[in-house]
């Protein structure tokens, strides 16, 4: 690691500040990507922010139809709420099977949204569930938030803290593990809300996006079945060692499928 | 030996510091010696009853860009010698090319050219048997060398001193509940998934080395191995090893040897090894050496505190040395009640107020062992698995392994070994491989993309035993750590085959790759 | 930072990771670094009563916590239950990754309960990789420690 | 049988100290003035060295000395052995290029070892490993196993032509061959076996310490036999002689071959084993 200057903050405000002051300043949240990262050298900010001491950006609490998970929540907290296991009983399950259990007492949700790994798992759900990410400045749509592999909506000094999570009716997250890394190669979150069904895929292309084709296919015939006919186009598909396009493409099929029938 | 201990050694004394360096995980993926990289093709001859008459192997192996310590020897002695395996093949022609790439060094890796030859053979095994209509058990069994054969001389140089391969097969069949299979697959398939059963009957060649052999293809030195046994005056004793335990155990299972031996209570013996400063030359711990040379060299001297322990107590005791009789710990006057325990033999060796000319004081003594031949662990171990056809995931379902090591003296240890020799195997088959790209890139330079096994990959095993006696051993001991990784790889491949109905998929079979071989195989 | 029950203070550099100050500060060498991708939990160890890998957070990051290490288990040289299991069920073999498996081992147990199911632990066992048992014994170590410790 | 002697599931000795994390593993060590080395390593697979410049990185925050392969010849400290021969089908003993511990004029692996910086701290010296700047002149790369031999391969050894270290046949072929032609079935099998990474969970580490006053060298190594470490590098690498030369095998996290050192020295091949 190269070295840097660590300031804690405790609030959202001093934060923007420290960023604003430092010359080439990162945000840390639970640091479980960021972390590995400047290990290897691949990122040297000057100034590294930790929000960790933000008490306003933890916590979860859900009102009415929607659930609002602080940025700064962790992922084992996520995991073992008995809200959000109430309310959306697959986000809780899709955070519980983020990395490990030491890596989800650590990890966030606002980090890992904030990194927009491409194979991160909670882009997903972000996108699936029609989330709305909330930051000190404004409120952003799921579908709008993730841009790009690795980039996301986010302006320099802005700092996520929640996301709000609207009830399903029916969800189901299903992620195709690598098996090193234990990242999605595919991941597809799944949620029938009043008739209309919303697909988030992860892990196939360069950014969790939305499964538009599987969607037209889910919506007024939500079966597995109906997933048989829709075509995915191989092109955008990520290929690497773990999973050819094809092969992505292939899983994007049978993990919504399962995670039809998981909804059901 | 590596660059960096090198460098280590030499620097601390230039720069006049104490100097560490410790590797990175990325580094050590980079510059750790890697294991096999073969590419082979091989051919059995049968008749029409499917025995075996002759087989023909042609191997590429990959050393990489220098030649590591062992490396010319891991694809040649270790693997060609072992391509008989179980079977009475009379005629084996192989033929290695050895080849320099731009990648790190190849070297030994636990089993070392062994398990390399295991699979090629053990997978021909199941092609013959599919070619000729029979069982995978029905071929073992025919092709088997009898167990009235032992010494068994192969056409490949080893001689094979003892084993009963049908008795390991018919337990493994019986532990793996193969009868029960088929009703096992159909109901398999009932969920959609394909149920395969592989078997893989291996032998190894271990208890490395008898140095008349490793001399007579050029070695330099001697395999034998050493130990000291040192009483001290208060009678406990330490047990200074030339072997090396990095996992085995040996501090205990030494220490039971000499408990076993001289009666002296476990928690008074401590086992001493790793230091140059400390112990005796010896050879170190590879090629499951450790008990079965090892181990042996601490009975010999035992053996020899025994007979000096006689005189000594003779003396004491004041009888005639043929008088004196050791077992459990004491040394007595035959018929008699009068003894004195090794303790005291002890105590006294070190203060000899009154020795005879001719009666050494002291109660220490050393020993070399130099075994007759290497030992033969062999066995047959049984994978079930079911694939995911439509993701091509392959879970292993049940995993049965009865081997042949001989006595055990640590059954908790030796059981350990075999479950760690297994996952290893696992790894390879399922999860491992190291990938360059066509620049000499490693791609697989970390656990992010070089899949290790997980607690969550594997299953808990079924372990027995069908033990045969290895007549030149003394301890009746044949070493057992690399036996798991050696019968894995081919038993997991074989039950994928079986279950896709396929000939042949190679490791790592990735969840793509047996997904890609299910599709082919479903067309 | 409180460690194993000893309140510690020291300045240290932004970059150095709390395995590096566990390690090399307090010479607590119990707990080890086996990879550099926050994989292989030979680095765990317990902040604030939770199971975190000490290679993967700052050792500024730990300022003020609770932190108990493999060293801070055994009182007064009895075994921790899940210790004793591990070594009744030869749950161990090299020992370099055993640290790390026995702090995830008891953090599992902490939150599933002493009647933990087998595929509960081996999932929960994810982040700790072993290269020498085959997890056949650290499993039945974490059963029987789940059992112990359960009381 | 003896209580705890042969047979019995006897609970290991040495479970004790590593469950209580008083295993002495050799990253463990840390003595009174201990400095850090980090390797410099090659980027490429292949590629001459034209150049090293070690002058900005010796002179970084912390570097007690910037080494090379011209440091380690000028010292006499003697190349890596490989300890067995196997004898070629043309007769010759098998092809064994020169092997220093840093390289000299060219790398041939990525992770080849080009140069080591020595630091108060390993981030220092990873800092200053940075700052040592090698020219290299990057050559095609051979990778694949099955093709390497090819004739338009590029050569990696002088002495290894067709980058061809042996070709060993083994046993009656004309014997066999018959066999095969008047065999009622013959079945068939290509494969590949994988390349593996051992992956002992303690990563390698080396820890020496030099006594001027006894002119010692204690080295703390990953190993699997410290005895034979210790002859090797003193009667093949001089690094010095072997009563001058302490080699400890701490408590090793595992070996399973990669951390072995055997010498098998070429005398010549013969075969034919009892």
């Amino acid at each position: 690691m190269y070295n840097f200057s660590y300031q804690k903050v405790s609030s959202i405000a001093d934060a923007v500040d420290a960023i604003q002051k430092a010359e080439d300043g990162k945000f840390v949240a639970g640091g479980q990507t960021m972390l590995p990262t400047m290990k290897h050298r691949l990122a040297s900010p000057s100034d590294v922010i930790d929000l960790g001491g933000i008490d306003e950006l933890k916590g979860i609490s859900v009102d009415g139809d929607t659930v609002t998970i602080g940025a700064m929540t962790t992922h084992a907290e996520v995991a073992a709420s008995s809200d959000v296991q109430g309310a959306i009983p697959a986000l809780a399950n899709l955070a519980g099977n983020i990395g490990d259990p030491a890596v989800r007492n650590r990890g966030t949700l606002g980090g890992s949204i904030a990194n927009n790994d491409p194979a991160a798992d909670y882009p997903a759900a972000v996108i699936g569930l029609g989330a709305t990410v909330k930051t000190n400045k404004r409120e952003i749509s799921g579908d709008e938030f993730f841009t790009g592999m690795f980039e996301t909506a986010l302006e320099d000094d802005e700092v996520i803290t929640a996301v709000l999570f609207p009830k399903a009716d029916a969800s189901a997250y299903m992620k195709f593990e690598n098996p090193a890394s234990r990242y999605a190669i595919v991941g597809v979150f799944v949620a029938s809300s009043g008739g209309a069904v919303k697909v988030g895929v992860t892990g196939a292309t360069a950014c969790a996006h939305r499964g538009m084709r599987l969607e037209e296919a889910l919506n007024g015939n939500f079966t597995a079945d109906a997933v048989d006919g829709v075509e995915i186009p191989i092109e955008k598909m990520n290929s690497d060692i773990h999973a050819s396009a094809e092969y992505r493409a292939h899983l994007v099929k049978v993990m919504t499928k399962r995670a039809v029938e998981a909804c059901s | 030996m590596y660059s960096e201990e090198l460098v280590v050694g030499w620097a601390c004394r230039k720069v006049n510091r104490p100097v560490k360096w410790t590797s990175d995980r990325t580094e050590a993926f980079l510059a750790d010696a890697h294991g096999r990289d073969h590419v082979a093709h091989a051919e059995m001859a049968m008749d029409k009853n499917g025995k075996f008459l002759a087989m023909r192997v042609n191997t590429t192996a990959n050393l990489g860009a220098y030649l590591s310590t062992f490396a010319t020897m891991v694809p040649s002695y270790l693997y060609a010698f072992l391509l008989a395996g179980q079977y009475s093949t009379p005629l084996i022609y192989s033929e290695v090319k050895a080849v320099f790439t731009n990648t790190a060094p190849v070297d030994a890796a636990r089993g070392a050219g062994r398990p390399e030859a295991t699979f090629l053979l053990e997978r021909l095994v199941d092609v013959c048997a599919e070619d000729m209509g029979l069982d995978p058990a029905e071929i073992r069994r025919r092709n088997f060398i009898p167990v009235d054969a032992f010494p068994y001389q192969t056409p490949v140089v080893q001689c094979y001193d003892s084993g009963d391969y049908n008795a390991a097969l018919d337990k493994a069949l019986a532990l793996a509940d193969y009868e029960g299979f088929a009703g096992r697959a159909e109901e398999a398939k009932s969920r959609g998934k394909c149920r395969g059963i592989g078997l893989s009957s291996y032998v190894e060649a271990c208890g490395i080395a008898p140095s008349a052999a490793v001399g007579q293809l050029g070695a330099g030195v001697g395999l034998w191995e050493s130990a000291q046994v040192r009483f001290n005056p208060t009678g406990n004793v330490q047990v200074f090893t030339g072997t090396h335990s990095h996992g085995q155990g040996h501090e205990t299972t030494f220490a039971q040897l000499v408990t076993e031996q001289l009666g002296v209570p476990i928690e008074n013996i401590e086992v001493i090894h790793g230091d140059t400063s400390k112990t005796q030359f010896g050879m170190g711990t590879y090629g499951s050496r450790s008990l079965a040379v090892g181990g042996v060299a601490i009975a010999k001297a035992c053996e020899k505190l025994i007979e000096k322990g006689k005189k000594i107590a003779a003396h004491a005791l004041e009888a005639a040395e043929g008088d004196i009789e050791f077992a459990d710990g004491n040394f007595a006057i035959a018929g008699t009640d009068k003894a004195m325990n090794i303790a005291e033999v002890a105590f006294n060796a070190y203060v000899p107020h009154s020795y005879p000319e001719g009666l050494e004081p002291g109660f220490d003594e050393n020993a070399f062992f130099d075994p007759m031949n290497f030992s033969f662990p062999a066995g047959t171990h049984i994978c079930e698995v079911e694939v995911d056809p439509d993701t091509g995931v392959v879970e292993i379902v049940k995993y049965s392994a009865v081997d042949d090591f001989g006595k055990l003296i640590n059954p908790m240890i030796v059981e350990g070994q075999v479950h760690g020799g297994i996952v290893h195997g696992v790894g390879q088959a399922l999860l491992e491989g190291c990938q360059y790209d066509s620049d000499g890139q490693l791609i697989t330079a970390s656990y992010m993309d070089y899949a290790m096994p997980r607690a969550d990959n594997v299953p808990s095993f079924d372990v027995d035993y069908a033990p045969t006696n290895p007549p030149h051993n003394p301890l009746g001991v044949k070493g057992c750590g690399e036996a798991g990784a050696i019968g894995a790889p081919p038993a997991v491949i074989n039950a994928i085959s079986n279950a896709l109905g396929i000939k042949h998929i190679d490791m790592p079979a990735t969840p793509e790759n047996v997904w890609r071989a299910a599709q082919t195989a479903t067309s | 930072m409180n460690v194993n029950g000893e309140s510690i203070s020291g300045e240290v550099e932004d970059r150095m990771l709390l395995v590096e100050f566990l390690r090399e500060h307090l010479r607590l060498t119990g707990t080890h670094v086996g990879c550099d991708t926050s994989q292989c939990g030979a680095c765990v160890v317990h902040v604030n009563g939770v199971s975190v890998k000490s290679c993967t957070t700052l050792a500024v990051q730990a300022e003020g916590g609770d932190v108990t290490t493999i060293e801070g288990l055994a009182i007064n040289g009895e075994l921790h239950p899940m210790q004793q299991a591990f070594k009744d069920n030869h749950g161990l073999q090299c020992g370099f990754c055993t640290p790390g498996m026995v702090m995830s081992a008891i953090d599992i147990v902490n939150r599933n309960g002493s009647d933990v199911d087998e595929a509960t632990v081996r999932k929960e066992l994810e982040g700790n990789i072993c290269r020498c048992t085959g997890y056949h014994n650290i499993v039945k170590a974490v059963h029987a420690g789940a059992k112990n410790m359960g009381g | 049988m003896a209580e705890n002697g042969v047979g019995a599931s006897v609970r290991r000795k040495e479970d004790y100290r590593f469950l209580t994390g008083k295993g002495s593993y050799t990253d463990d060590l840390n003595v009174v003035g201990q400095t850090h080395a980090y390797f410099v390593r090659s980027p490429h697979a292949h590629a001459t060295i034209n150049s090293i410049d070690t002058a900005a990185a010796a002179a970084a925050d912390g570097v007690v000395a910037v080494l090379t392969g011209d440091d380690l010849a000028a010292d006499g400290i003697g190349p890596l052995i490989c300890g067995v021969n196997v004898t070629s089908d043309d007769g010759e003993p098998h092809r064994a290029p020169v092997h220093s511990a840093l390289a000299q004029g060219k790398v041939n692996y990525v992770g080849d070892h080009v140069a080591v910086v020595i630091a108060e701290t390993l981030a220092e010296a990873k800092d200053a490993a940075e700052k040592v700047e090698v020219d290299y002149g990057i050559l095609p790369a051979v990778t694949d196993t099955a093709t390497a031999a090819d004739d338009d391969q590029q050569q990696i050894h002088e002495v290894a032509p067709n980058n061809q270290c042996y070709n060993w046949p083994f046993g009656d072929k004309a014997a066999v061959d018959a066999a095969f032609e008047s065999a009622h079935k013959v079945s068939s099998l290509d494969l590949v076996n994988n390349r593996m990474v051992t992956n002992p969970m303690e990563p390698r580490a080396a820890a020496g310490e030099y006594n001027s006053g006894t002119e010692e060298i204690t080295l703390h190594l990953t190993t699997q036999n410290p005895h034979v470490h210790r002859l090797v590098m003193s009667a093949f690498n001089q690094l010095a002689p072997e009563h001058k030369l302490r080699v400890v095998g701490p408590d090793v996290g595992g070996g399973f071959g990669v951390k072995i050192f055997r010498v098998l020295r070429r005398v010549g091949c013969r075969l034919g084993l009892p």
